[in-house]
């Protein structure tokens, strides 16, 4: 059967649209949903919306709130947005980026997720929309959730701006400059009196979803970035952590190489 | 079966074609409007053959919901040229016999004409940055990399 | 970026040319600049169906019973095909050279050898309800056991893949299962020999990977032809494969061709000719029969991957006496063009260098994976790998320079090859000596006046036997050049190697009394820094 | 951490021609009324310039401007048959074969203007520029396009010629294997410096210096094509490619270009080329193959390019980070060789 396009003017239209059809997918980039498309997997109908809330990037008091549907050009065409930019741009090549969105990742599958692995880090929110309600979650409970109850629709995710140098990135590849992840460490590593305070650190391709890892938070806590200060969070570093094997590397391989690359970046030392 | 009308700019002409729901922006143009420029290489947004630009911005039109370009401008490698005369990409990409089966050279246009239309003084990085996406199987990209170098620097004689 | 060395080889040139050896430009640039080459799916065709396979989910089944009835009254369907329909489903590629067994169905019957492999094609009005269609196609299978390593399938007891060669090997000749070397006598060449180093070597099956994917559209055309727009490789062994699988006279058929976005060898094995003339045959439409990419690269034929085992016997001063290679191409569940490749591995062999004692046994195995066929460097770039790195850890183990080892062992003209020809018009010298040259990696005087033509002897050359008999055993002349030098900085002869080399590694050999020089006009006599005497 | 930096050489030699042979290849070469030539093939371009070099061949044979014949490739009704794109047979065999028509019509353009001319045949030679001169005497000269005018509505004669190219299959001794597999041989010798990360497994590529010996370069442009693309796709090779990331077994196989792994454009190195000519007494010229061989000594090169480096011998392909790793663990480190001399 052909498959059905609508589109509504509205998220809440769309979100109840999408959960009146099991078959029915949203699409906002297409770098998901087209290619179950183009490869013949079971789509029914296609749900879109033109709610410019989708594609807009605004401030939400202290916050930041991003909509589902901006695309990583967008952000990487924001100044403000400029702490977001090296995850921005570890996602695709620079079509992928004008199409692939903010939403789109927190849902694509492991290895991939690059953006959703900061948003992580910065301990994002997202907002869902359920039918004609919104309901805000914490991103690691949304990951969580993921794939078993996945109900509603991902409007936006909210977030606070990191002091300046804060979020540190790194996406390890084998193909340069492009290609997808071995695996993706975010780290969000506050300063205090030259100490850390309040680390945040998440992996990308070192599980289902993208990974918040306590351990090294912890480890990392009120220590100093230096070889001393960092040991404890890099023997901590595949806590908890379970990769996948797959077509780009083993689950053994990105264990052994995770607290290599989490040392380098602590230590401000190059891939 | 029910098919829905969208208008887009092509190449600086209007066109208006009935499409089939979830019809993608590369189907349409091939089939629909008869432009074959852009290729079909994966249908998953991996080889970067079917390359188009979307208001100036490079998009992969297998990945692209043909309904979605209403009222836009769509560029392919059919239209580089400017009446008879090549584009300096097109007669870059000739002076550095930058391709072999000839295959992912529409996509490779476009990828690179996107980057000189933003940055028209690309470093090397800036290049293999631009053509990231897009698979050549042929040249090793070498030639590539260079003869988009050599676009940007209008220096056309420059040699690898 | 590219260097000419005019001044190697000159006296054999003729210079005086006027169109060849100058960079002209592509004929067909232009046409790749503007977008205007014309590959197969760039011609309008109206009314064009779509061709979708149903591939199999097991490595290896029997098929019980297929249920195509819903998928045949699915939307947009135009015909459903089984093996059944096809005229003569049963062919190997070669059989056109007369070489092999017909051992492949374009669409499984009975059986399935791989997972992937096609078992129902579907011909709807768009490739979406092909898809759809295809999904409702109910096929019982049984599972059975599979075998994936090319060892196992050798080994009593082993599932057979594939019924028409039950050892699961290749049938040479009509009584091996293999395609042998014999040149001098290895084992005893071994025991003579300061070192004996015996490796396990394995390619990797890998993919073609071309921009463009196999495809093709077949086309009804007046006056009861078929027009077929390809992107095959090979367009007359394409078009007498698809008359044969279709029954028809060749001249039914007209294939147009000819530009093609990458082949690599993948684009040889006319896997979507056949089944899209045959839609063509069925619905009196129009019918492309394209693979997406993931069909490319898991059902397309691959590279396929080969292990390989060299042992091989080195003396002190540099010389390889003897060199036994076992090679097992891996070809997947039916012969395509592998059988062929063993051949053309064994005639490689022992590489581009003269050895007196070769011996090689080179297998095609069947296994339960994705049948594979020809690529670029075709039954040589695996054996190459294997040989190359083998080189260079007998030149560790003696500690002899790497490229002065290679220029010491290089074939020349007139040496007798392991195949029984004589080496003519060689240059691995030269090219040794050049790239040396260029990466600044130095090598001695002595091999740098090394020459591939008469006069730049080696003693490896000497035993070989010049006239195509059997050869008898060849003793190494010790006596016949003096030792070389060593390396300076290389470790002695003897010392232990710098590094872990494998455990394989033999003691070396305890001196032997000198054999007799050969005699002139027995053989040739050279050395290293005579020329060569006749 | 440690990075290390090793070289490895490999030297390598290629048989060009179908293996045994038993492979025709026919061409087809005529002029149309005004002196243009069209070549007509059933042989296939995939991107490695056989019709470009078809094309010369022609020309030189027929002593023309290469922009006067034009190669028409790939159309079973009116290109004569030949076996097809593979096994470096291209260039060898359809080559040969348009030199063998070539000849032949080049031998009716000769009579045809030793008619107009009033001289023998024997005493022409063509200009190169699309007039046949007596030779020693230039001045006495006739265009191509007046020959073939002439040739074709004066004298009733058509320029044109058959070809064809067949190396005759060789038997195979089953007992020794004696055969005569090829009729000649391209040959290289590459040298890869890498740099290896000891604690991820990391391979870089540094640089390649290579020597290609071709026979000869018909096209240097083409050639550099080839020996660029095909040294890349032998690092493919040699470091990413697989269908089967755990072969045997079949888990995890790429699905598409994110999966499938090649270098990118970040990925390669400087490569430094040198170009030998050594004819090939049956070449087109003297020419070779160079398509498929190119990526040959790559793979091997780097391999023991990585043993420099750190000491160990990785034997499976691909060389991927985690075999290298693995087998620096296993080893108890990085071991670097001496410095290759």
């Amino acid at each position: 059967m052909p498959i059905t396009v609508r589109t509504f003017a509205t998220l809440g239209d769309a979100a109840t649209a999408l959960a009146a059809e099991r078959d029915a997918r949203f699409l906002a980039g297409g770098t998901l949903v087209m290619r179950a498309v183009n490869e013949g997997d079971t789509v029914s109908t296609i749900v879109r919306s033109t709610d410019q809330g989708l594609v807009q990037v605004r401030p939400a008091g202290a916050r930041i709130e991003i909509g589902a549907g901006v695309t990583m050009a967008r952000i990487l065409a924001d100044r403000e947005l400029a702490f977001l930019h090296p995850a921005a741009r570890a996602v695709g090549g620079p079509a992928i980026r004008s199409m692939a969105t903010v939403g789109g990742n927190l849902l694509a599958p492991t290895p991939y997720g690059d953006f959703a692995t900061a948003l992580l880090a910065l301990d994002a929110t997202v907002s869902i929309q359920n039918g004609y309600a919104r309901r805000d979650m914490p991103l690691e409970d949304f990951f969580a959730a993921r794939g078993r109850n996945a109900s509603g629709l991902v409007a936006s995710v909210f977030l606070a701006r990191p002091a300046a140098g804060a979020l540190r990135f790194r996406k390890i590849a084998r193909v340069r400059p492009k290609g997808i992840a071995v695996l993706t460490i975010a780290a969000l590593l506050p300063i205090a009196g030259g100490r850390i305070a309040g680390a945040r650190v998440a992996y990308g391709a070192m599980g289902p979803t993208p990974l918040r890892v306590r351990a090294v938070e912890r480890a990392l806590e009120g220590r100093v970035l230096d070889e001393a200060g960092i040991a404890g969070a890099v023997a901590a570093a595949s806590d908890g952590t379970l990769p996948a094997s797959d077509a780009i590397a083993s689950d053994w391989y990105r264990r052994e190489i995770l607290p290599v690359h989490l040392r380098r970046l602590l230590l401000g030392i190059a891939a | 079966m029910t098919k829905t009308a969208v208008q887009f700019r092509h190449n600086e002409t209007d066109v208006a074609v009935f499409v089939d729901g979830a019809a993608n922006l590369l189907a349409v143009l091939r089939d629909g409007i008869g432009d074959v420029a852009p290729k079909y290489g994966c249908g998953q947004g991996t080889c970067g053959v079917c390359t188009v630009l979307i208001d100036g911005e490079p998009h992969l039109s297998c990945l692209t919901l043909a309904e979605s370009c209403q009222g836009r401008s769509v560029e392919t490698a059919a239209g580089l040229k400017n009446g008879p005369e090549l584009h300096p990409l097109q007669l870059a990409f000739m002076q550095h016999f930058a391709a072999q089966c000839g295959f992912c050279t529409p996509g490779m246009l476009m990828a690179a004409k996107a980057l000189l239309d933003r940055n028209p003084a690309p470093t090397r990085e800036d290049v293999a940055e631009a053509i990231s996406g897009n698979i050549c199987r042929c040249t090793g990209y070498e030639p590539i990399v260079n003869a988009i170098l050599a676009a940007a620097s209008h220096d056309d004689a420059r040699r690898a | 970026m590219l260097e000419f060395r005019k001044d190697l080889f000159a006296d054999e040139r003729d210079e005086n040319l006027k169109e060849i050896g100058k960079g002209t430009q592509r004929q067909d640039m232009l046409g790749h600049v503007t977008a205007t080459s014309r590959f197969f799916d760039d011609h309008k065709v109206p009314g064009l169906l779509h061709l979708k396979v149903l591939r199999s989910p097991h490595h290896h089944a029997r098929i019980r019973s297929i249920d195509i009835s819903a998928a045949e009254h699915a939307p947009g369907v135009r015909r459903v095909i089984r093996g059944a329909d096809v005229p003569v489903n049963l062919n190997t590629l070669l059989s056109l050279l007369d070489f092999g067994k017909d051992d492949e169905p374009s669409l499984a019957v009975g059986k399935v050898r791989y997972r992937g492999e096609p078992v129902v094609a579907v011909i709807a009005d768009s490739e979406r309800e092909a898809y759809e269609a295809s999904a409702r196609i109910k096929v019982d299978y049984e599972p059975l056991p599979a075998v994936f390593d090319v060892e196992e399938a050798l080994k009593p007891g082993a599932p057979v893949v594939n019924e028409v060669y039950p050892k699961n090997t290749f049938e040479y000749y009509g009584k091996y299962d293999h395609q042998k070397i014999r040149y001098g006598d290895v084992e005893k060449a071994f025991a003579t020999a300061d070192h004996v180093l015996e490796q396990r070597y394995q390619m990797s099956p890998i993919e073609h990977a071309p921009t463009e994917t196999n495809g093709s559209i077949a086309a009804p055309d007046t006056d009861g032809r078929y027009t077929v727009y390809t992107g095959t490789q090979a367009l007359f062994f394409s078009l007498d494969t698809a008359a044969k699988i279709l029954n028809l006279p060749s001249n039914k058929l007209h294939f147009v061709g000819g530009t093609v976005g990458g082949g690599f060898g993948g684009k040889v094995d006319t896997i979507t000719e056949p089944l899209a003339i045959l839609g063509a045959m069925l619905t009196g439409r129009p019918v492309r029969y394209v693979l997406n990419r993931e069909e490319e690269m898991q059902f397309g034929p691959p590279r396929g991957a080969e292990r390989i085992y060299i042992k091989d016997g080195v003396i002190k001063d540099g010389r390889i006496v003897a060199r036994r290679v076992t090679s097992y191409f891996d070809s997947g569940a039916y012969t395509r063009l592998s059988s062929y490749a063993a051949v053309k591995c064994a005639a490689h062999i022992p590489g581009p260098y003269t050895i007196p004692n070769v011996h090689a046994d080179v297998y095609c195995v069947f296994t339960n994976r994705t049948p594979s066929t020809a690529m670029r460097g075709f039954g040589v770039t695996g054996v190459d790998f294997a040989l190359e790195v083998q080189m260079d850890k007998l030149a560790h183990l003696i500690g002899m320079d790497p490229a002065e080892f290679r220029i010491l062992n290089a074939y020349r003209d007139g040496d007798m090859k392991a195949h029984r020809r004589e080496a003519k018009n060689c240059a691995l010298i030269e090219c040794v000596q050049v790239a040396a040259e260029r990466a600044k990696w130095p090598i001695r005087e002595e091999f740098k006046r090394m020459s591939s033509r008469a006069g730049g002897g080696t003693a490896a050359a000497a035993q070989a036997p010049r006239a195509a008999t059997p050869a008898p055993l060849q003793l190494p002349q010790r006596t016949s050049r003096p030792a070389l030098p060593p390396a300076p900085g290389a470790p002695q002869p003897g010392m232990p190697p710098l590094s872990e080399e494998p455990a394989l590694a033999a003691e070396p050999a305890p001196p032997r009394p000198p054999t007799t020089p050969m005699q002139h006009g027995v053989a040739r006599f050279s050395s290293v820094f005579g020329t060569r005497r006749r | 951490m440690a990075k290390h930096r090793g070289r490895g050489l490999a030297s390598v030699n290629y048989p060009i021609g179908m293996n045994l042979g038993g492979d025709p290849s026919q061409a087809l070469v005529h002029s149309n009324p005004s002196g243009k030539f069209t070549v007509s093939l059933s042989s296939i371009d995939l991107g490695q310039g056989l019709k470009s070099v078809t094309r010369q061949i022609c020309a030189e044979t027929l002593g023309v401007p290469v922009e006067d014949v034009y190669v028409d490739t790939a159309d079973s009704d009116t290109g004569p048959h030949c076996m097809g794109s593979f096994a470096s047979r291209g260039t060898h065999r359809v080559g040969n074969a348009v030199i063998t028509a070539a000849k032949e019509a080049r031998g009716v353009m000769m009579e045809a203007a030793a008619e107009e001319l009033e001289v023998n045949a024997g005493d022409l030679e063509p200009d190169g520029k699309g007039n046949i001169q007596v030779r020693g005497a230039p001045h006495r000269s006739i265009s191509i396009r007046d020959v073939a005018i002439a040739a074709q509505f004066k004298q009733g004669r058509t320029i044109a010629g058959r070809g064809i190219f067949l190396v005759p299959l060789s038997d195979v001794d089953p007992e020794t294997g004696e055969m005569t597999p090829a009729t000649c041989y391209a040959h290289a010798c590459l040298v890869a410096e890498v740099e290896v990360d000891d604690e991820t497994g990391e391979v870089r590529m540094v640089e390649m210096n290579s020597a290609y010996e071709l026979g000869r370069a018909l096209n240097p442009r083409l050639v550099e094509q080839q020996l660029v693309g095909g040294a890349w796709m032998g690092l493919s090779h040699a470091l990413y490619e697989t269908t089967e990331p755990y072969y045997p077994d079949r888990k995890h196989g790429p699905r598409d270009f994110n999966e499938y792994l090649m270098p990118g454009p970040g990925d390669i190195c400087p490569h430094h080329i040198a170009v030998l000519e050594r004819p090939a007494p049956d070449g087109p010229f003297g020419g070779k193959g160079p398509g498929e061989m190119c990526a040959n000594p790559v793979l091997p090169a780097v391999a023991n390019a990585i043993f420099n480096a750190v000491g160990v011998r990785i034997d499976e392909l691909p060389i991927t980070p985690e075999k290298i790793l693995r087998a620096i663990k296993a080893q108890g480190g990085a071991r670097p060789q001496r410095a290759t001399r």
